[in-house]
């Protein structure tokens, strides 16, 4: 047996926790036991009492018994170091002759020739079927109006310039086939017509170009199932890794480099978005400007190489002109591509040397190698999906948009008898119409007309008729004397005004909405240009915000009008513009708390909208935002009762007296400078604060509101409600359909598949196989977390959300499986793996430790559910204030959420809430003194209460602070040493992270990367300190990536595993691998997390691993990419699901104890 | 104001709402009077339709012969015959009344022989179809040549189909559409689906309220022999779901038994030589229009400035669907010459294939009201009335059913808009 | 070059003339290959049509359509069931044949019990119809308000009629047409004349040969019961001429009996008070299609330049009726992007409502003589080319059926000509 029979000798910590079994521990810890200290394990176990940690139950999983795979080095570090460098190695080798390299001449004259041309050192061309050199730096240029044809690249090795141009650019023809095939792409190791390199080995070649993956997606073979060694680096990823900017810091760093312009602009909206005032804290160290840039390459070649800088106006002709331009323009445009070539070579000869300084360690150059390989097979149905996508969407928005007409239609009734000056939503609209309007005929000739209508005598219908009887030959033969009277009276056309009136029968807020209409055919009659976003669309729904009518008004935005106010009821005849039927408004709310006696409104916790599942770069944008001022408004805290300066009771513009309060409803509000008469005006809430004004109550925020019947359709029965439902709906195809259905799908010949694909009993030869590249930017924000804006983000399949099965949509060819697991819970782990080592150096040592190791849901004991009981939310919700947490975010943050989740609550108990939550997990921040404040307070002689290890609270910092500014002249002292966090579970973890934070030399633990210079301290001060903390765990995280990578591709060659890389998105990996190798690629996997998560607990100085996060809870092995291999991803796009509608059963989930059972626990193939 | 749908309310104080569309079929030229029970329209039976009801017809099946032959995939239409020669016995036959009486009148025969005389007749006599399948089965043979033996492919057609009457008042028959769909075992699957979207798209491109129109698999135990799957399109009645079309995989066993087992006639050139996967499609069109009718009609609710309630119904059919576009009325005091006017519209009408109501012939005085609430049931679209200001500036009133705004327009312009107010709701 | 009409030569050495017509319509998909017997086209019964013969039918029937309902006279359409509830005995009935077969079975039914259970179903079975004339009297009265009580009006239907098979292989059904006029008794003979005018104008329309069209009375001695005067319009096969169009004058007998006699519902506004007087228009359209069939078959003889006679049949359909507008088809060596450009075309057409042949997706390699062949026979009147040209240049060949010359036009403009030509030729 595999498994440890007896439970005595499973390997328990002293605190309790399940390590490795002996088998694994001695193979990959060397036989190096791991040493407690007394006095660890006794503040370890008082930490864990005091938050009722201690003592909890566990359960014991069976251990797991197996053999690895000789490992190298002395330790697991080096063993990782060795598989990185041997790995890396022939790309190091390019990459360093490259550096070295000194370019040759750029050629004058460009070949104007389909294909490959190599330039030798004298200009002299010569055709070739592709560059043959193991590094070049290389770029694509795409006529972006022409499809996705690349239309020309330019290459350059240490010693010849090449250049590549597209059959499209040269030959002209009337179509080209817009399904491009491997003969459209550039070739970059295969002659045309070939999918075999010549000699039929394939070389381990390097790629470099600013951007790379941009270019990666125009090379042929790149495209083939199997086959090509080459490598990319990204001159954009190494400048992130170097000296990258986050988002915040980009917005400022192009306010500063453009001045006035645009940027400013956006720093200021910023800061009014944030809801900061204009005194608030500024950036206080620019530095960071000076020693980073924005990614494009122009920037960042000024930063590296600097001189002139980069022209890049020829690049309006690719994005803009025609092929016609291009062809026009052809020798100039490939000297531009060559400039481009030549900067991205100067660049990377700057780059390559900080890059190996900052980023030591090699398992981080050879992970980036391999995240830049990504690989997405799809088939026929990649087709189908987009079709049928678009096709659901562009029904929905049919129906959506014939609902809103029908509404204006059916609004147009009150016309008759101003009706409308009753009606609670649409009182206030344009209901006037205009006069039709025609030539004044010259009177003389009005007289002749008029002489002409009295001569005509206008004769009466007889009362009864006879059958005339058929008509004659003639008559029939004849033109029809009706006819001639009709072309007669068409001629008085011309006394209609050249430019016709529009509708002037029409109430104005009616013609607004229609289309004029034109010669052209695509004019559309009724109210066809309305949609959501207009004003008129609630009011003509009949929105009803807690049963009240919406009410729009340019100073406030939407908001809503509360009948019953008596001091503003001015007499009629006063009033010119339209009047407020506020008696109709007391009748529809009358109606609504009828409908609602019944039922009591339901204030509990609604279930979380997924709208409010944030994926987890969601919740960073938003933490960024708010993180980049937190840590200055508490330092403003004392700093301002340092001056004295006492703040002002606000003196608050809408400010109301006790008498114009409305008595019977509570809410945003009531702002009484909007002078409705009868009626009070409460704003909508904002999920930015209530001082935001709210555009539209269609947007994304409302969607929950909508859910729980807090905002409502009150009229027009099913087409308002409808619309709603539909614009649910349509979210996720509209945002998200451009960038979908612009992939570039590779569709390969049966030639070009791998036989194991085309001998397969399900290979079809009508059913097609091909591939995207997506372009994965490896290192592409501050983190060095990968950037691609489709895949990466994609979130998972909504039974509401047209198209979002998206990722399912990425099948494998016949005979391959896509093995792949989700590291569980990866960034709480990471986060709490630093605490654990920090306080007392042993896995679960800290609560926050233990409750990732050992929490369970049953018990109430896993952190997301703790939380959620402490703050009485439900579990999902808590889940996304813990991420925040870890990412920095602070009490602004935690308030702002708990009032989005329920509107009903107010701003002091939201306040409350937070701060509950806040003193029990990171805990109260505490104050170190510096000596020289020490100093100061023994010369004062003053009294500090302070805790064992000597900090003081924050409340005892303010009174001293406030005795020593009264009782010295000197304005600031600097008192404050070190601040730590004390009291909560999460404290240690966060007092490690800060420390790293703060170090002058920010690094990952594990991997020893360096943060970007433009967040070292020396940049930026203490400035972006919530970026500094989140980015030790994302980065970390990368780290975590990166060894894993490493470990999966040595064990696929060392055991002869058929699979390749293909994505990786967050926190899961996913590899394309034949099916018969199938487990073993799971069994890999596993050991490959196995020894992730060694190596972080070695690096961080304990010799041992807990058994629970020891391997992935389940490796997936399934036919697509889902989130769970069960789900069926039924949407209103794919109603029938994947299994009916696609043909793809569910996959395997695969845990650690089910892979050794199939596998017998080796990794080799069988005999 | 309030407005509500009838099948969506229950509250509604008023007409039994089947009752109320039944009358408003009656009056308003879509059904033969003597034909409205609830029953005609519980059943999905034919009827005798008049004016405006045959011309709704008519567009309807138009609408349907459009989506289904002018789709992207490869569909031909046929015409059968709805009486067979066929041998099996059972079914619905049409017998000469004439010769069964000549053999009962024949006194000389026995019992035995009488009986046996009347089973020879009745065998000998043409069944009738039931539906459109077996037609298009028979066709395939000779339709197989005309693509090259290529899946996949559809044969299409529309007509009379006869049902058991069982003692109904209602008729025996019912237009059927049918699209017999044939492609590749793996993929009919995959068909079925698509023709499942398609044809709830079609469905609900003409309805006021789409989501009243929808489909459901049948349930496995409700399977016909044959199929493997099957999906029906129902409408959302107010008395409950009634199936419009039903959709159905098939498999082969029935084409190889109208081809007698006959594989290497029916195999295609499909990678391996295949028998095809049959998918059929069969819609009921007679209850198709009663499904229109009753999603269309609308009964608003106005309160008039005096606080009194108004009652408007209104058929709201789709522009491309209503059988009558625009009506030509005069004014009060009509004159020959208004008349005349009127004529050269409606020849001008008529010859774009715009199909419009020669109002003007009416010649009692009925109140503006009247002549609106009239045309309002009859579900026409616009209503243009000439006047005698007409004769001097051309200009004249344009109502629109819709919106019931009157709009100033001039006669020379007035078909072009409503030639593309339809084409624009035929492409939305 | 020598041109011979099939149906006026007698010295024509090759196939018999019908026979020719026969195997043409069963190899260019216009009749099923099952059912082409000569009786068929001498009988003037449906058949199954195959797509061709089926899209030529619906072409022709709407043309009827629209010239009776376009018209300047007043003309509604109607729809009224084939098969009525109706207690007369005789004629056609629908049967359910397992019903009758239980009677039969009950052994313990005397012979007389069984007679009379036998009459008893019969009695209560449906008889179908075998013209559409009693459908319109029957709505005479619903309509009657919707003019107003004014004459003349008509009401137009076309339908599947049921005639007695006698025992030949051909279908017991015909696909009618009608026109019931009514109109005052002063002018019924007046109107009779006015159609048989209109009705042979619209026949010789899209003939080649108009003279095989002709109208003739019909005898005293063969009026039908309740007519004063009849008309038949006749076509001269090959084997003799056959009534295409019956016009009857009818007067009012037949009115005042399916209305029983209720004299007062039946008058009209008209001077005095009338019954008015009916006149029918009995078209069978599916002996109009073989007689335009028959009458479009051109045999055409050439010799080419080595003295070898070559035969070349040609179906010169009027543009207006001819079921394929265009064929499309690729040249030698097709590529992807070559059907693509032909797929878009298609889509063109469709969409302009042009039938278009989807030639290029027949891969088998057949020579431009023989695709042309093909062609001539299916009656298509242009064939356009789609070469490796196109795809450079955008032009292509375009080959018309009765000039047999090659043109070429720029892909732009190919379905604005075809559109144009058409309508061209339906407005000679």
């Amino acid at each position: 047996s595999l498994q440890g029979e007896d439970p005595t000798d499973t390997r328990l910590n002293p605190l309790n926790i399940q390590m490795l079994s002996r088998n694994l521990h001695k193979q990959i810890f060397r036989g190096v036991e791991p040493e407690y200290r007394e006095d660890d394990v006794e503040r370890s176990i008082k930490h864990l009492q005091k938050h009722q940690l201690w003592g909890k139950e566990t359960s014991l999983l069976p251990d797991v018994e197996l053999k690895l795979p000789k490992m190298y080095g002395k330790n697991i570090d080096e063993h990782f170091r060795i598989l990185a460098q041997n790995q890396s190695l022939p790309y190091l080798e390019a990459a360093s002759k490259l550096h070295m390299a000194e370019l040759p001449p750029m050629p004058q004259e460009w070949s104007w020739s389909i294909g490959w041309t190599r330039y030798g050192p004298d200009g002299e061309s010569q055709k070739v079927d592709f560059p043959d050199e193991s590094v070049l730096v290389f770029d694509v240029e795409v006529c972006m109006t022409e499809g996705q044809c690349p239309t020309l690249a330019v290459a350059v090795s240490p010693t010849n310039w090449y250049s590549w141009c597209s059959k499209r650019l040269i030959e002209e023809r009337y179509t080209w086939s817009n399904q491009l095939t491997l003969a459209d792409l550039i070739p970059l190791e295969t002659s045309i017509n070939s999918t075999r390199p010549p000699g039929g080995q394939w070389k381990k070649s390097l790629i470099v170009g600013h951007n790379v993956s941009f270019d990666r997606s125009y090379i042929k073979e790149q495209y083939l199932l199997k086959g090509s060694k080459v490598r990319f680096m990204d001159t954009m990823s190494l400048h992130m890794a170097i000296s990258g900017l986050t988002g915040f810091q980009r917005t400022l760093w192009m306010a500063s480099k453009t001045g006035k312009r645009r940027g400013l602009q956006e720093v200021k909206e910023h800061m009014k978005k944030t809801g900061q005032k204009k005194e608030g804290p500024m950036i206080g160290s620019w530095d960071w400007v000076n020693i980073s840039s924005i990614n494009n390459l122009a920037d960042v070649h000024a930063l590296y190489v600097g001189g002139p800088p980069l022209k890049k106006e020829s690049r309006d002709i690719f994005v803009k002109g025609s092929m016609m331009d291009v062809r026009n323009n052809f020798q100039e445009l490939m000297q531009y591509c060559a400039m481009d070539v030549q900067a991205t070579h100067q660049v990377f000869t700057e780059q390559l040397p900080l890059f190996l300084e900052r980023c030591p360690h090699p398992v981080t150059f050879a992970g980036m190698l391999e995240m830049g390989v990504s690989y997405l097979p799809v088939n026929k149905n990649w087709g189908r999906y987009l079709e049928d996508s678009q096709d659901i969407y562009e029904e929905l928005q049919r129906e959506m948009k014939k609902s809103l007409m029908t509404l204006a239609d059916d609004a147009c009734q009150l016309l008759q008898d101003d009706r409308y000056k009753e009606d609670p939503w649409l009182w206030d609209f344009e209901w006037d119409v205009q006069e039709f309007k025609l030539k004044k005929v010259p009177t003389s000739k009005q007289k002749n007309s008029k002489k002409a209508a009295e001569t005509e005598v206008a004769t009466p219908i007889p009362d009864y008729e006879q059958d005339p009887g058929p008509p004659s030959e003639e008559e029939m033969a004849s033109p029809c004397p009706s006819r001639l009277a009709l072309e007669k009276l068409k001629e008085t056309v011309d006394r209609l005004p050249k430019r016709r009136q529009h509708l002037p029968g029409h109430p104005g807020w009616y013609r607004k909405l229609c289309e004029k209409m034109a010669a052209e055919d695509s004019w559309s009659p009724g109210a066809s240009l309305i949609s959501l976003q207009m004003r008129v669309t609630p009011k003509l729904m009949g929105l009803t915000w807690d049963g009240f009518p919406l009410h729009y008004t340019e100073k406030h935005g939407w908001g809503y009008l509360v009948p019953g106010r008596r001091d503003n009821l001015v007499p009629q005849e006063e009033n010119t513009g339209p009047v407020c039927p506020h008696r109709a408004i007391e009748r529809v709310y009358k109606e609504y708390c009828e409908q609602n006696s019944k039922e009591k409104p339901e204030y509990l916790d609604s279930d979380l909208s997924e709208d409010l599942l944030w994926t987890d770069s969601t919740v960073w944008t938003k933490v960024e935002e708010l993180g980049s001022f937190e840590s200055l408004t508490e330092e403003n805290g004392v700093r301002m009762i340092k001056n004295g300066v006492k703040k002002k009771v606000s003196n608050d513009p809408h400010y109301i007296p006790e008498e114009a309060q409305c008595y019977y409803y509570h809410g945003n509000g009531p702002y009484n400078d909007v002078d409705i008469p009868g009626c009070w005006f409460f704003k909508l809430p904002h999920k930015d604060g209530n001082h935001n004004n709210v555009g539209s109550p269609f947007s994304k925020d409302f969607l929950a509101k909508m859910e729980d019947g807090t905002l409502r359709a009150g009229r027009g029965g099913t087409n308002a409600t409808r619309a709603l439902e539909i614009n649910k709906m349509m979210s996720f195809w509209r945002n998200a359909h451009k960038r979908i259905s612009s992939q570039m799908v590779l569709w390969l010949r049966k030639g070009e598949l791998p036989h194991i694909v085309i001998r397969h009993k399900a290979f079809n030869d009508e059913g097609q196989y091909g591939a995207i590249i997506p372009q994965v930017v490896t290192a592409g924000t501050v983190t060095r977390r990968a950037v691609e804006p489709t895949w990466l983000t994609a979130s998972n399949a909504r039974r509401d959300r047209v198209g979002s099965e998206l990722k399912a949509m990425v099948q494998v060819p016949p005979g391959y499986h896509l093995v792949g697991a989700d590291v569980d819970s990866q960034e709480l782990w990471i986060a709490a793996v630093l605490g654990d080592a920090h306080f007392a150096g042993m896995h679960g040592c800290t609560a926050f430790g233990w409750m990732t190791l050992q929490g369970k849901k049953s018990q109430g004991t896993d952190l997301h559910s703790r939380t959620a009981d402490t703050v009485g939310i439900s579990r999902e919700h808590a889940k996304v204030f813990n991420y925040g947490r870890i990412y920095g975010a602070g009490q602004p943050f935690a308030e702002r959420l708990l009032m989005q989740f329920n509107h009903r609550l107010s701003q002091t108990e939201a306040s409350n809430k937070a701060k509950q939550m806040y003193a029990l997990t990171k805990g109260i921040r505490r104050y170190h003194l510096t000596e020289e404040g020490k100093w100061l307070l023994s010369e004062l002689n003053v009294e500090v209460e302070t805790a064992e290890d000597g900090s003081v609270t924050l409340k005892e910092l303010r009174r001293i602070s406030r005795l020593v500014s009264q009782s010295t002249k000197r304005k600031r002292w600097s008192i404050v040493d070190k601040r730590l966090w004390a009291g909560g579970t999460e404290s240690d973890m966060f007092n490690k992270l800060e420390s790293i934070a703060h170090s002058a030399e920010t690094a990952t633990p594990v991997l020893g990367c360096r943060i970007s210079r433009a967040l070292e301290p020396k940049a930026v001060k203490d400035e972006f300190i919530t970026s500094r903390v989140n980015w030790v765990v994302q980065s970390s995280a990368v780290d975590y990536l990166h060894l894993i990578l490493v470990a999966m591709k040595w064990l696929c060659e060392e055991h002869d595993i058929d699979g390749r890389f293909c994505i990786s998105i967050h926190d899961e990996v996913r590899y394309l691998v034949c099916s018969k190798d199938r487990y073993r690629a799971s069994l890999a996997l596993q050991i490959t997390n196995l020894l992730t998560r060694s190596m972080f607990s070695y690096a961080l100085g304990m010799q041992d691993l807990p058994q629970s996060v020891a391997f992935f809870s389940s490796v997936d092995i399934d036919q697509c990419l889902r989130k769970e291999v069960n789900m069926d991803c039924v949407t209103p796009s794919n109603p029938t699901g994947l299994e009916r509608r696609y043909g793809l059963p569910p996959g395997e989930a695969l845990d650690i104890y089910q892979i050794l059972d199939i596998t017998k626990g080796s990794l080799n193939k069988g005999k | 104001q309030h407005t509500r749908r009838y099948s969506s309310s229950a509250q509604s104080e008023d007409l039994d709402p089947l009752r109320a569309l039944l009358e408003l079929c009656a009056n308003r030229y879509y059904i033969s009077p003597g034909q409205t029970t609830s029953e005609l329209f519980q059943r999905g039976r034919s009827c005798s339709y008049g004016p405006l009801g045959m011309e709704l017809k008519k567009n309807l099946l138009e609408q349907w012969w459009h989506s289904v032959t002018r789709s992207k995939s490869q569909v031909f239409g046929i015409n059968t015959l709805s009486s067979r020669k066929d041998t099996a016995t059972g079914g619905l036959r049409i017998v000469e009344s004439e010769h069964v009486k000549q053999i009962l009148e024949q006194q000389e025969l026995s019992r035995e022989q009488l009986v046996q005389k009347v089973q020879m007749l009745l065998q000998r006599s043409s069944p009738v179809r039931t539906d459109l399948l077996q037609g298009a089965l028979e066709e395939f043979v000779p339709s197989l040549e005309l693509v090259n033996r290529k899946l996949p492919f559809g044969l299409a057609e529309t007509g009379l189909c006869f049902q058991p009457s069982d003692g109904s008042v209602c008729s025996a028959e019912v237009t059927q559409t049918s699209l017999v769909w044939f492609c590749s075992p793996r993929t009919s699957s995959q068909w079925l689906d698509h023709w499942t979207r398609q044809r709830l798209k079609w469905w609900r491109k003409f309805a006021l309220s789409p989501s009243d129109f929808s489909s459901s698999d049948v349930p496995e135990e409700e399977l016909e022999a044959a199929a493997s799957r099957g999906v029906r399109i129902v409408y959302s009645f107010p008395w409950g779901q009634e199936p419009l079309e039903m959709l159905w995989s098939r498999g082969n066993t029935e084409l190889l038994h109208t081809h007698k087992g006959a594989h290497s006639t029916l195999q295609c050139r499909n990678g391996r030589k295949t028998v095809p996967h049959v998918v059929s499609l069969t819609g009921n069109m007679d209850r198709g229009v009663m499904a229109f009718l009753s999603n269309s009609l609308l009964q608003l609710k106005n309160v008039d400035g005096k606080q009194k309630l108004q009652q408007r119904q209104v058929l709201k059919l789709h522009p491309v669907l209503a059988p009558v576009k625009v009506a030509l009325d005069v004014d009060r005091g009509a004159t020959m010459e208004m008349r005349q006017v009127c004529e050269g519209l409606l020849q001008e009408f008529m010859e774009a294939e715009i199909s419009a109501w020669p109002g003007y012939l009416d010649t009692q005085a009925t109140s503006v009201e009247q002549l609106t609430a009239k045309y309002d049931e009859m579900g026409v679209l616009f209503t243009a009335i000439i006047s005698e200001n007409t004769l001097e500036s051309g200009l004249l009133q344009v109502r629109s059913r819709d919106t019931t705004i009157k709009e100033t327009m001039h006669i020379s312009e007035l078909k072009n808009f409503v030639s593309r107010y339809i084409s624009a709701a035929d492409n939305v």
